[in-house]
């Protein structure tokens, strides 16, 4: 498809320029990152590692209203989100955006969920492709890398003065004729060198982790022992769950303010006892040791059983942010020795 | 601020004490302003701090904590709990940026109608100067 | 400083002995500035254990994270006590679980460490990068030697220890069975100057302050979680009858939140900065705890996890107690 | 189905009738009740065996099946059991006040599989709520099918559902129907004492040609469906229900999964053939 550049401070530009939009780009606040809607051009930043919560938040906030109503009438207003809101996602590195991928599935399975796929249908993404990965990143291992495209609109390279900007599907044509003058056309050379950036990429990335295997042989561990070395210092927290890009469970609760009432969702991990704590007070899943493995397993054995993809990308963050060193590469090359 | 403005005031008055002095506020047809609005609780010491951050969160503008004076307590001692309790809490909302006039605490007897009447006075006043309670209020945002 | 020879020797003499049913310690990890805590139950894996300045967890936060399942029928449970290595700081918090009666002294077996402080990942990577490989660092007087990437350096100790390090007043374990390697002397104070220096700005600059960082919360937990004092069967944010807290994150919620872990935490934090060293989104969490530690010592002349004898902070009182604020 | 547009909203049904089956701090109630908007009923269609969101608005909806059959026209029923906070913030509710209901979900009896077979249904405590639509479905097309038996216990005689319509299968002809309770100081109760598994043992169910659903607590599933073994059903011949917590129930929120299955949309009802090899079905 189409090949252009910005020049980097036309970045704030390019943004203005896509008025029509609601723009959503990656902003420092001290040391983290995260998305954010842009108003003002200059929070956006391109220059990061990558955010701390990934940008799954984006069609699937923290919290959102499924519908308001009254409590003392019976009206139920819905609050999917409308077709008007359209959406360009700046800077979504290419692990995070192989996720709305694998995660597609899930909500797309037999009773299609609006909320996300309204979001989702409505957002341009353009990612950005990774010079320096992290040394966690084990992208490749997945099937995806430091350049991949799969599912994004456009990518862009980060060539130094410039920012080289490929276009991937038909959806990007609308930005790129609404970007105006922020955008140059660029050619083979610019091309050549993106190639180079992402061979670069790919080949420091250090960590891997050869996935054949672990989705059969995972329920065969359903009792060992080895899941009690890595669940005896679990903490039982919700940050490998909550920063994962694939992770995609949620709860529903009722909230009221006098007679106002919502039903809204907001995440939840397997990582909480009280996730699947039964009224009569039975758990089935009692300790982290049961918790611990349901979390590996449903990533690496339960949903490609039945969605036919790990729900992994290989984003290194689950390692990066774990408080108490839980290596998740280190758990799988333990599950495939034992 | 405005001078409209009619701040809420949650009052936790012990059952002993604060809230017999506000009876008695009542019967000796003493006028005190309306502002406060009175949950009567067995003792001060009863009040779990969490309360007072949960009024706020409901819409409370100021709250105000009664009980016995020290020595007096219906229960020998709930009220000293209740003011240790209460003083780190105080520190604690201060610390967090919340007004510190719009919580507050005081020893009100059965006999101190009066007294009773002066407290509310105060907080109601303080907390008109502070203004309305919109810090961390639950509030429909993105509803 | 502790030989980790010696250590190891302990833990071995102690787990063959048959008298704990798992030791609390730490292990290397497989990347980066911080060691694993570990939990082992076999003489046999004690050669994995190790102290230098990456132990930066709290071991006894896991004593209480014990999970147990019911017993079943016919088999007896398994009373044994629990060792755990700790820090001077890790230490306080065993003293504290004791002062709260959490279990009684004879459920833990104690090996104390002597510490010179550990280092800090978030500066560590300022000054290093990543490191994909597990980085060793000794802490010495006059600094801290790291091997990061088959590199050694030397830097100072103000420039990669953790903050709870350069005011630490306990760098000996107050309380211990079996005390590893020798004592080392104290060399850094609290004047509590951060606080009071944030104590100054006016309510609107604190709560502009609060607002950014309360709105970055995700509520993972992590801090509570991590917390070794955080120890309730059920945790008050996660009951649903009554509701005291929405699970729904936005600004109301999670400022709550943090004031109702905070004020659990009043007189009895004891500053081991494990909640705010495990924070995803960065939010400088001990500031409010901090703010609690410094007017229990003023108010109550008060200073959690030292003495095993004493009485918990809020379950005392005394007739003297501080009037202010009260009409 | 739901409005295919969007699973979560739910429909507003009105109360009709409410009475209590068992007694106790953990009473049963039976809710029958009709949608509010009638023209519901012209797509509603649901099978024995599959559940609904019942709900009530300002405190939340928990997954419930229905117990009613959909040979039962016009209207549908709930027995609930207090427990938690939804139910009973539900108990709390009478005849003119309304819920949500949002179904229906989940998987159902394969009952035209079983066309020509014997059934025999084997129940425990509330376990007999999804066992209810399918004996009256048997029962309201006999010809279909050859012999039912069902086996139903509770643990006193007044924590056994559905009394009358028991009483009423005791009577019939071409209903088998045996009760146990599992202590009982009654003179009058003629029927067994014991633990459901051992009644089973005592009525012995050929396997020929027959099938044997199974549901009540976890731990009475489990003994049931080894003693089944015994008698030589084989894993295709044995149904059971699951259960877990919900909250979407359409197979996105994650929680109920056993292995890689969804309760709450592969299942509840599962073939032991399909869950005998997932360890985590009976934790």
């Amino acid at each position: 498809m189409g090949d252009y550049k910005i020049l980097k401070e036309k970045v704030p530009d390019f943004i203005k320029a896509l008025d029509k939009f609601e723009v959503f780009a990656p902003v420092k606040k001290g040391d983290t990152v995260r998305f954010e809607k842009i108003d003002d051009p200059s929070r956006a930043t391109l220059d990061f590692s990558n955010t701390n919560v990934p940008p799954k938040e984006l069609m699937f906030p923290e919290t959102e209203t499924l519908f308001r109503y009254r409590v003392v009438s019976t009206e139920i207003e819905p609050k999917v989100p409308s077709d008007e809101e359209k959406r360009v996602v700046l800077g979504i590195r290419p692990c995070d955006a192989m996720a709305f991928s694998i995660v597609d599935r899930l909500f797309g399975w037999d009773f299609p969920d609006p909320y996300y796929q309204k979001r989702r249908e409505n957002s341009i993404l353009v990612g950005l492709a990774c010079a320096e990965p992290c040394s966690n990143c084990f992208c490749t291992s997945l099937g995806g890398g430091p350049a991949n495209e799969e599912p994004l609109d456009a990518i862009l390279y980060d060539l130094g003065e410039f920012y080289y900007l490929k276009t991937i599907t038909d959806k990007s044509e609308a930005f790129v004729s609404s970007a105006g003058d922020a955008l140059e056309s660029a050619g083979d050379s610019e091309r050549a060198q993106a190639t180079e950036l992402a061979g670069s990429a790919e080949k420091k990335i250090k960590r891997t982790i050869k996935t054949e295997g672990i989705p059969e042989k995972l329920p065969s561990l359903y009792d060992h022992e080895f899941w009690t070395q890595y669940s005896n210092r679990c903490l039982g927290c919700g940050i490998c769950t909550f920063l994962c890009p694939t992770c995609h469970c949620f709860d529903i609760q009722d909230e009221i303010e006098a007679f106002d009432g919502r039903r809204a969702r907001m995440w939840d991990t397997c990582m909480f006892a009280e996730y699947t704590l039964h009224a009569s007070g039975h758990n089935p899943r009692p300790t982290r040791k049961e918790r611990t493995r349901n979390r590996i397993s449903h990533k690496y054995s339960y949903f490609p059983t039945k969605f036919g993809v790990i729900a992994c990308v290989g984003c290194g963050r689950c390692i990066n942010f774990c408080p108490v060193n839980i290596d998740i590469i280190d758990v799988l090359q333990k599950s495939k020795e034992v | 601020m405005s001078n409209d403005f009619e701040p809420n005031i949650i009052g936790f008055l012990c059952n002993w004490c604060s809230y017999a002095g506000a009876d008695l506020a009542g019967t000796s047809r003493t006028h005190y302003l309306p502002n406060v609005k009175i949950i009567r609780v067995m003792c001060s010491g009863r009040v779990n701090p969490l309360f007072i951050v949960n009024a706020l969160q409901q819409g409370a503008d100021g709250v105000l904590i009664s009980g016995c004076h020290p020595g007096d307590c219906h229960y020998l001692e709930g009220n000293y709990f209740a003011r240790r309790r209460f003083v780190l809490m105080h520190k604690l909302l201060e610390h967090v940026g919340v007004d510190p006039r719009r919580v507050q605490m005081s020893w009100v007897s059965a006999s101190e109608g009066a007294k009773f009447k002066d407290v509310v006075e105060k907080i109601v006043s303080d907390v008109k100067e502070a203004g309305p309670m919109d810090q961390f209020r639950r509030r429909q945002l993105n509803w | 400083m502790v030989d980790e020879n010696v250590l190891r020797d302990k833990a071995k003499e102690i787990l063959s002995s048959g008298e704990v049913r798992r030791l609390i310690g730490w292990k290397r990890g497989t990347y980066g500035y911080e060691a694993a805590p570990c939990v082992i139950t076999d003489a046999s894996q004690a050669d994995d254990l190790i102290f230098d300045a990456t132990c930066v967890q709290n071991p006894a936060s896991f004593i209480t994270l014990e999970e147990k399942l019911p017993v079943p029928r016919g088999q007896q449970p398994d009373t044994r006590k629990i060792a755990v290595m700790v820090k001077g700081c890790d230490s306080r918090a065993v003293v504290q679980h004791l002062v709260e009666k959490a279990y009684i002294r004879d459920d833990v077996v104690i090996l104390g460490i002597p510490c010179r402080g550990v280092i800090d990942r978030r500066k560590a990577e300022k000054i290093f990068g990543e490191a994909p490989q597990p980085v060793l660092a000794v802490a010495e007087k006059d600094g801290v030697v790291i091997r990061v990437n088959g590199e050694e350096k030397k830097v100072s100790r103000e420039e990669i220890l953790a903050d709870k390090c350069l005011r630490c007043r306990y760098p000996n374990p107050v309380i211990s069975d079996y005390p590893l390697g020798d004592e080392v002397e104290k060399w850094a104070d609290d004047d509590f100057s951060d606080v009071s220096e944030f104590e100054k700005e006016s309510p609107e600059e604190k709560w502009a302050f609060w607002e950014e960082e309360f709105s970055k919360c995700i509520r993972c937990y992590a801090c509570r979680n991590v917390c070794p004092m955080c120890y309730c069967v059920e945790c008050i944010v996660t009951k649903l009858k009554p509701q005291w807290t929405r699970r729904s994150t936005d600004l109301s919620e999670n400022t709550v939140y943090h004031i109702q872990r905070a004020w659990h935490l009043a007189g009895r934090c004891i500053e081991c900065m494990e909640c705010q060293r495990v924070c995803p989104m960065d939010i400088p969490i001990m500031t409010l705890n901090r703010k609690l530690t410094k007017d229990v010592k003023e108010l109550f002349d008060y200073e959690p996890g030292v003495d095993a004898e004493a009485q918990p902070l809020l379950a005392s009182y005394n007739p003297q107690d501080p009037e202010e604020y009260i009409m | 189905m739901m409005d295919d547009s969007n699973p979560y909203l739910p429909y507003i049904a009105k109360i009709e009738e409410t009475w209590y089956e068992t007694p106790g701090d953990r009473c049963i109630k039976t809710f029958k009740v009709n949608f509010a908007d009638e023209k519901v009923w012209e797509t509603w269609s649901h099978k024995p065996g599959q559940c609904a969101m019942v709900g009530r608005l300002g405190v939340g909806e928990s997954m419930f099946c229905i117990s009613s059959s959909p040979t039962e026209k016009d209207y549908l029923r709930f027995s609930i059991m207090k427990m938690g906070k939804v139910t009973n913030a539900l108990h709390e509710l009478e005849a003119g006040d309304y819920i949500t209901v949002r179904g229906p979900l989940g998987n159902w009896f394969p009952l035209e599989e079983w066309e020509g077979k014997n059934i025999v249904t084997i129940g425990g405590g509330i376990g007999q709520a999804p066992l209810r639509p399918v004996i009256n479905y048997i029962r309201a097309n006999k010809e279909k099918y050859r012999n039912l038996t069902v086996l139903y216990g509770a643990r006193t005689r007044d924590d056994l559902c559905f009394q009358p319509e028991l009483q009423c299968f005791l009577e019939e002809e071409e209903t088998t129907c045996r009760l146990s309770v599992d202590v009982c100081e009654d003179k009058d109760w003629e029927h067994f004492v014991g633990f459901v598994p051992d009644l089973l043992m005592e009525v012995s169910p050929s396997p020929e040609n027959t099938i044997a659903v199974t549901c009540g607590p976890p731990i009475m599933i489990k003994f049931v469906i080894q003693n089944l073994e015994k008698l030589g059903f084989k894993p295709d011949q044995i149904y059971t229900t699951l259960e877990n917590r919900m909250k979407c129930g359409i197979g996105k929120c994650g929680r109920c999964n056993v292995g890689h299955l969804y309760v709450c949309k592969d299942g509840p009802v599962f073939s032991y053939e399909t869950l005998k090899d997932i360890p985590e079905a009976f934790a």
